[in-house]
């Protein structure tokens, strides 16, 4: 289903302890963007993908997704509204398979109830053979159909956030967040997700903002970029604009810069 | 790969199977009550290890204080059948009803705590729920409660024990079971996949106290006798079950399955070798973990397809041989 | 002079075989790359050679001395220094306290301030933070952190394990600049790295890792030059 | 094989907290089935004692009954020593009619399970209200304080029959305060019953605990008479309680001034089989073991019925413990003596007669 | 004794009973540190201690401080024994087998010593005079105030050694990443054994001055004590060394207020509760870190 709903940050903040991690961010995202979230280590990137999915406390400003506020909701409810994400530090379920991985982002759309389940209803086995598809759907979307049964945490490093974006995909989001899904693949492999993110946006029409460091992927594959800096937003605009901001250049993109 | 249908039908003639043979071996006096009150024992320890593997195996959470629960069941269903003369059906209902209540009140301090600092609040509750038994009157105090009815036969308790697994079984392989092992895999990762792990965690606790419950309820009515001390409703207890659910593998059923019933007979063997006992039995438990350090069944489960798997590799491997 | 010796070395993850017999040398004062894709063998090369994961086969040396066994507490000492993937540093210590950790083998009081001093010059980011517990450091202060750890052992040989992870370019850069810095003072490199480019540019020699297998081996300006590693490790295809 | 020999089983705890008083009965036990083996046996026939552990806990003891029942077809269970595991075996004894007898439970209620049920010990009530008669009446006192273990079930069961004599008698408890088994610090508690300055202080639990309560209580200045039952009976009380116990009564079933050769002998015995003198749950498996013989030889049999009626009416035992006459209610009658320890020794200061209770 | 002299006095009797637990928490907390085991074998090495002092002072007639040492170095080996046979195998498998392996070698050390040692409850010999001291209203023993003076001596030695010295610095670094500690040339086997020696000594201390304390000493002795001395190091805050003696020092106040305030049948109820109502409140124990999960 094609998403509409816009996302709006308005003077984000988020503390820790004495660090003001995000100091008043604000920006907004149109539906079906696929926007780049850039800056230097530490500026706050992967806070603000906190303070979106609820995983950190928000200390100012509003979120809003749509007609849903999502400001220190918690983050099974955001997940409801249609957020989902990926992690840095792939959290995956290790020592499950590939498929359960899948099916259990699939929760928030199970229809069949508690005692459906402990007495296994026809419901319950209808419902359970859709899940199953649905996982397997998702997996072939990222060319991983071949590795359902395997665990996910023996699957090498570039596989895992193949699947941490298909277990995304099961929520049926409309906005999906990547924090830095190329870190630690060959070039040869970031193209490929490069095409997959693309294809993704395109092929299910959500709104895709994401966190990277590899240059090339973000200037080739983001409409829109967002760069921070210490905490604050200090600019905006497409990548052709920011690859000539001064000031990013200073604090983040350095000589050789894309 | 059987069908459900067929397997679902295999596993109920052998579990009547499983039943007849009792029966028969029991009728012919081959099997003496004595056998038979050890394999009821055997029934409730498996319904305490599987509910137990609910919480800690499947949800992650550290609960070490499951013979609390247990406690309730015994004395609460003791008291309905012997001073209210309630119907002994109703009882256990109403003492895994009791105990499930518990549990919903035990599992909101896992909302906050974890790991070992969960396990010590579990302990304590588990004392604290003995210490107050120990203080009412109503139901013997430290005297302990007797004249209990003898209401729990094998029939019942095996009845019980394969309703406890089946239903756990059922829960476990459905979302809510897979929104469990979320929950304990990574519950960061859990809550952003719209798994509301509060929930889950209570629910889990309710879910594991009440077949406790269920089987303090027998239990107090197979002894016929509950007194309220730590190795029967207290934390001995409680690390017993542990032991077993370890012993069987976090997050097995059958593991569970097994090791409850290993693990009630082997100190029955032992018996007769006095002071040794204990010697010989946490030296067997030692080696066991040295050498099966993820449990007997690691996190697998014992299946008609597996054992199909085994015997058929057992007949090839004869075939070539 | 050869510093390190690499016979046939071999790994098993349980059944799986990570390592299917892998040889190279590097020589004394160079900077050697390893690269591949994931899941090639990298990581687990290093690992191997410090030790922390057993070999199942192969040999090898260091100074012509046989490690092939040796316990990994023990090769610090002897000089050959592992700074891990993921920085590994200790959170919960301050910055100062994991530096001098890495000189935890050493006993000359006087060298080890010394070398503290040099690594602050070095890194005067972690200067300005010496007392500050480590787990609060960003990403690039952190990998600068395992890197002087690892200085302050006085290695004669460095294993780098993806430096410049998740890493902005700047630091990248930096990083980079740093690993030849540390060279130039006289310290043999051992580098993994998935950022070929850069790697290839400050290399004197690098061998590709392909499942397991040496795939390629040379120096790096014709590793570089290479037709199939243009195409899959420098995304020139 | 039934006509040479008659099988006897033991129910103890063998392992687990309680152990030590499990090994006590057990050591009597095998001693006095190997006098009576060794002196022919009953009416010919040597007993063969089968000796399971039952750790201390309900569950086990319940497990240790069957097998002993179904599978060992023992003509008789001696034990379980400790309450809890006698109240899980006494309804499985009753209902498979074999003959039970406990030679150291003393819960009011055991014997009222059935009339298979025996014991060899004074009741809680005899015992309790006797102390608190001596008390209230020979002593004089009017205001008493008590220490007791809630968790025990013999502790509990004698603090309930002395309050109630003592406060019968017109005297008054001034303060009590409880711990739970396995305490060791009762500072808490002696500091609470201190601020009462009583005139005694009842302390109703074995002399492992009682000891370091007495030392503890002197040590802290308390000077109430301190007031005792038979589990003090113990040669290590004295090092327990730091000498403190001087001066305090206890309710005893023998004396050692008065008594019998049997009981100078046993003690001579024991200490020196065990290396270490019989405390009191010793001298009452030894009775135990004495009762069943008798009774066993009375009966002529082995037969349940036959058994349950001489159990129920042998009489003048001479044992360690005194004279005992068993009751068919399944108590025996024993007379008790009032114990003070005086340099270092207990002295008999009263003789109280069965009747009295 | 008015009431508020008797609550003093009680507040007295409770810090010496925290100390109690205090002392035997350190050693838990120590092993808790560096490898994250509730090593519910503590209290049994405890026991051993105390019997390893008791047999020291009776069969060697060795005098307080010779004895201490030699059952320190007794337990020591014990320790270090038990975490190579039982504990190191199983370094890399769940904490809860590791756990269950604990529970294993505690039975195993009750039983084996009550075979050995005989069942039966042992007076400790009385190796020190007794003294009681009057602080104004109150007293305090003499015995009270050793054991008070030990823990917190103990606990600054430890505090010191942890934070400062090489060895310390080298444990926590094992405790946070034990690969990585290898990689700096640390010999992880042996810190880990050092810390098993170093908290099994500190068992024995307790051990030995507990028994003499009370008096007595039988081979259950460490089952109730020692689950008590765990809950006061979580308490306190697991892992860590003032937490240790925080946490016990807390716990015998409060459970000594409580038979003050008159309800000495709920007294282990009432100190349970008062646990888990401060864990609620600070769910990693009083002291402790809440450690940041950075997502
Ligand atoms: N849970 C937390 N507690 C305390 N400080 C935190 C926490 N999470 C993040 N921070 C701090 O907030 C700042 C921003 O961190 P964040 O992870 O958002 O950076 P980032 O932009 O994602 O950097 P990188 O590119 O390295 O991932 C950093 O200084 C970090 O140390
Ligand atoms: N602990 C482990 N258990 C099982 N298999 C492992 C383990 N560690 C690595 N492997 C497997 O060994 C192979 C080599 O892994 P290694 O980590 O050395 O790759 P790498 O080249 O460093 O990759 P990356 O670029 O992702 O870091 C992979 O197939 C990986 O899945
Ligand atoms: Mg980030
Ligand atoms: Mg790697």
């Amino acid at each position: 289903m094609p998403t509409t709903a816009e996302l709006m940050v308005s003077n984000l903040s988020v503390q820790f302890g004495g660090l003001k991690a995000v100091n008043e961010v604000s920006f907004s995202l149109q539906p079906q963007t696929l926007a780049g979230l850039i800056g230097p280590n530490g500026a706050g990137k992967t806070t603000i993908f906190n303070a979106l999915t609820g995983l950190c406390p928000v200390s100012g400003g509003e979120i809003s997704f749509g007609d849903q506020r999502l400001t220190n909701q918690p983050p099974h409810t955001i997940a409801r509204c249609g957020v989902a994400r990926t992690f840095q530090n792939i959290r995956l379920f290790k020592n499950l398979t590939v498929l359960d991985n899948l099916r259990i982002a699939y929760h928030k759309n199970r229809q069949y109830s508690l005692l459906c389940s402990l007495f296994r209803s026809p419901r319950y086995w209808r419902e359970e053979e859709q899940i199953t598809a649905r996982a397997k759907e998702a997996l072939e979307l990222v060319g991983l159909a071949t590795k359902a049964e395997h665990l996910a945490g023996s699957l090498p490093y570039g596989e895992q956030r193949r699947v941490e974006i298909a277990r995304a995909l099961m929520l049926s989001p409309k906005l999906l967040l990547l924090d830095e899904p190329a870190a630690g693949m060959n070039p040869q492999e970031t193209l490929t997700l490069l095409e997959l993110i693309r294809r993704l946006r395109n092929e299910l029409k959500i709104t895709i903002l994401l966190i990277e460091h590899d240059m090339k992927l973000v200037m080739n594959l983001c409409e829109r970029l967002f760069v921070l800096d210490y905490g604050h937003l200090i600019a905006t605009g497409d990548p052709k604009a920011i690859q000539s901001n001064r000031r990013v250049v200073e604090a983040y993109l350095g000589g050789t810069g894309a | 790969m059987v069908k459900p249908r067929l397997t679902g039908l295999i596993k109920i003639i052998l579990l009547l199977c499983i039943y007849g043979v009792v029966r028969l071996l029991e009728s012919r006096g081959l099997l003496l009550p004595y056998h038979v009150q050890v394999l009821s024992l055997c029934c409730i320890n498996v319904i305490l290890v599987v509910s137990l593997n609910l919480i800690n195996g499947f949800t992650g959470q550290f609960s070490i204080g499951h013979a609390g629960f247990l406690a309730i069941g015994a004395y609460l269903s003791a008291f309905l059948t012997v001073k209210m003369h309630v119907p002994f059906l109703a009882a256990i209902l109403c003492g895994g009803l009791l105990a499930g209540l518990a549990g919903l009140a035990v599992g909101l301090p896992a909302l906050r705590l974890r790991g070992d600092y969960l396990a010590i609040a579990t302990l304590g509750f588990g004392e604290i729920i003995r210490v107050i038994i120990l203080n009412m009157e109503a139901v013997g105090g430290a005297k302990g409660f007797s004249g209990i009815p003898k209401y729990t036969t094998f029939g019942i308790a095996y009845l019980t024990a394969i309703i406890t697994v089946v239903v756990i079984r059922n829960f476990v392989h459905s979302d809510y079971g897979r929104a469990c092992l979320a929950v304990r895999e990574d519950e960061i990762a859990a809550e952003s996949l719209g798994v509301n792990s509060t929930y889950f965690k209570v629910l889990a606790f309710a879910l594991g106290a009440f077949f406790a419950g269920t089987a303090g309820a027998l239990f107090s009515h197979y002894l016929q006798y509950m007194a309220p001390t730590p190795s029967q409703i207290g934390f001995v207890k409680s690390i017993d079950i542990l032991i077993m659910l370890v012993l069987g593998g976090l997050g097995s059923l059958t593991g569970s399955v097994i090791a409850a019933v290993v693990l009630t007979i082997i100190p029955e063997l032992l018996r007769g070798f006095a002071e040794y006992r204990m010697i010989i039995y946490p030296i067997l438990l030692i080696v066991v973990m040295l050498y099966l350090p993820a449990g007997l069944m690691a996190g697998r489960e014992l299946s008609l397809d597996s054992l199909a798997r085994l015997c058929k590799g057992v007949k090839s491997s004869a075939h070539y041989s | 002079m050869t510093l390190l010796e690499v016979e046939g070395l071999t790994v098993h993850y349980g059944v799986i075989q990570a390592l299917k017999g892998i040889s190279f040398r590097v020589e004394q004062g160079e900077i050697f790359t390893i690269l591949g894709s994931n899941g090639a063998g990298k990581t687990t090369t290093l690992k191997a050679l410090s030790g922390l994961v057993p070999k199942s086969g192969g040999r090898v040396f260091f100074e012509g001395r046989d490690i092939t066994t040796a316990p990994s507490h023990t090769l610090p000492a002897l000089g050959l220094v592992h700074v891990p993937e993921g920085r590994r540093i200790f959170a919960g210590l301050t910055v100062a306290d994991n530096l001098l950790l890495g000189a935890y083998h050493r006993r000359d009081k006087a060298g080890i301030k010394e070398d503290l001093e040099s690594v602050y010059e070095l890194f005067p980011r972690l200067a300005e933070r010496r007392k500050q517990d480590a787990g609060s450091l960003s990403g690039g202060e952190q990998q600068m952190l395992a890197m002087g750890r690892g200085l302050l052992s006085r290695p004669r040989l460095l294993l780098l394990d993806e430096p410049s992870m998740g890493l902005a370019p700047v630091l990248v850069e930096e990083i980079f600049r740093f690993i030849q810095e540390i060279n130039r003072r006289g310290t043999t490199i051992l580098l993994v790295e998935q950022n070929a480019h850069l790697a290839l540019e400050i290399a004197h020699k690098a061998c590709v890792l392909e499942t397991g297998r040496v795939a390629l081996s040379g120096a790096a300006r014709e590793v570089a030059a290479d037709g199939r590693i243009q195409e899959i490790y420098l995304g020139a295809g | 094989a039934q006509g040479d020999v008659i099988k006897i089983g033991l129910i103890s705890s063998l392992t687990g907290a309680v152990s030590t008083y499990g090994q006590s009965v057990r050591n009597a036990v095998t001693m006095a089935v190997d006098d009576i083996n060794a002196a022919g046996g009953i009416n010919g026939r040597q007993i063969n004692l089968v000796i399971l552990d039952d750790k201390g806990d309900g569950t086990e003891a319940a497990q240790a009954a069957r097998r002993l029942i179904d599978r060992e077809n023992v003509a008789l269970i001696l034990g379980p020593v400790i309450t809890p595991c006698v109240m899980a075996v006494a309804p499985i004894a009753q209902a498979a009619k074999v003959p039970m007898l406990t030679p150291t439970g003393t819960g009011d209620e055991i014997t009222s399970i059935g009339d298979y049920i025996f014991r060899g010990a004074y009741k809680d009530s005899f015992q309790g209200r006797i102390m608190a008669q001596f008390a209230a009446v020979n002593l004089g006192l009017t205001e008493a304080a008590i220490i007791y273990d809630v968790a025990n079930d013999y502790s509990v069961g004698l603090r309930n029959a002395f309050k109630a004599t003592f406060e019968e008698l017109g005297g008054k408890i001034v303060a009590e305060e409880s711990y739970s088994t396995g305490d060791t610090d009762f500072s808490a508690q002696l500091t609470a019953l201190a601020m009462r300055n009583p005139q005694a202080l009842f302390i109703p639990d074995y002399y492992s605990t009682a000891g370091p309560i007495l030392m503890q209580a002197r040590l802290m200045g308390m000077d109430a008479i301190m007031l005792g039952v038979d589990g003090w009976d113990s040669p290590d009380l004295s090092a327990l309680a730091g000498g403190f116990e001087e001066g305090g009564y206890i309710v005893n079933h023998y004396s050692a001034d008065v008594d019998s050769p049997v009981t100078q002998e046993f003690i001579a015995r024991y200490t020196a089989a065990y290396g270490q003198a019989p405390d009191a749950l010793a001298a009452l498996g030894y009775d135990g073991a004495l009762i069943v013989a008798k009774a066993l030889e009375a009966a002529g049999s082995t037969e349940p019925e036959a058994l349950k009626q001489a159990l129920g009416t042998v009489k003048g035992i001479d044992g360690v413990t005194g004279t005992i006459n068993m009751d068919p209610e399944g108590t025996p009658i024993k007379s008790a003596v009032i114990l003070q320890s005086t340099g270092g020794k207990w002295e008999l200061v009263d003789q109280v007669d069965p009747s009295g209770r | 004794m008015s009431w508020h002299i008797a609550a003093l006095q009680q507040l007295v009797n409770g810090l010496a009973l925290g100390s109690v637990y205090a002392l035997i928490a350190l050693g838990y907390t120590m092993v808790y540190g560096i490898i994250k085991l509730i090593n519910f074998a503590h209290g049994e090495i405890y026991m051993l201690g105390a019997y390893f002092g008791f047999y020291a002072l009776t069969l060697l007639n060795l005098s307080l401080l010779p004895a201490m040492l030699l059952s320190m170095a007794a337990a020591a080996l014990v320790g270090v024994l038990l975490e190579r046979v039982a504990y190191r195998p199983l370094r890399n498998s769940p904490r809860i087998s590791v756990l269950i392996t604990a529970i294993g070698a505690s039975l195993l050390f009750q039983s084996t010593a009550q075979l050995v040692f005989g069942a039966s409850f042992k007076p400790f010999p009385q190796a020190m005079p007794f003294r009681r001291i009057q602080l104004g209203p109150v007293f305090i023993t003499n015995r009270q105030l050793l054991i008070f003076g030990v823990a917190v001596l103990l606990m600054i030695l430890l505090h010191v050694l942890v934070t400062y010295t090489k060895f310390g610095k080298a444990m926590r670094a094992v405790a946070r990443d034990k690969e990585a500690a290898l990689l700096m040339g640390i010999n992880v086997d042996r810190i880990i054994s050092a810390t098993f020696a170093l908290g099994s000594a500190l068992a024995a201390t307790a051990g030995i001055l507990v028994g003499m304390y009370y008096n007595r000493i039988d081979p259950y002795m460490g089952m109730m004590p020692g689950l008590k001395a765990f809950v006061a190091a979580v308490l306190g805050g697991i892992g860590m060394v003032p937490g240790a003696v925080l946490g016990g020092l807390l716990m015998g106040v409060a459970e000594n207020l409580v038979v003050t305030l008159g309800s000495s049948t709920l007294r282990d109820a009432v100190a349970f509760a008062v646990l888990i109502v401060v864990l609620l409140f600070r769910p990693t124990g009083l002291l402790g870190k809440k450690g940041i999960e950075k997502v």
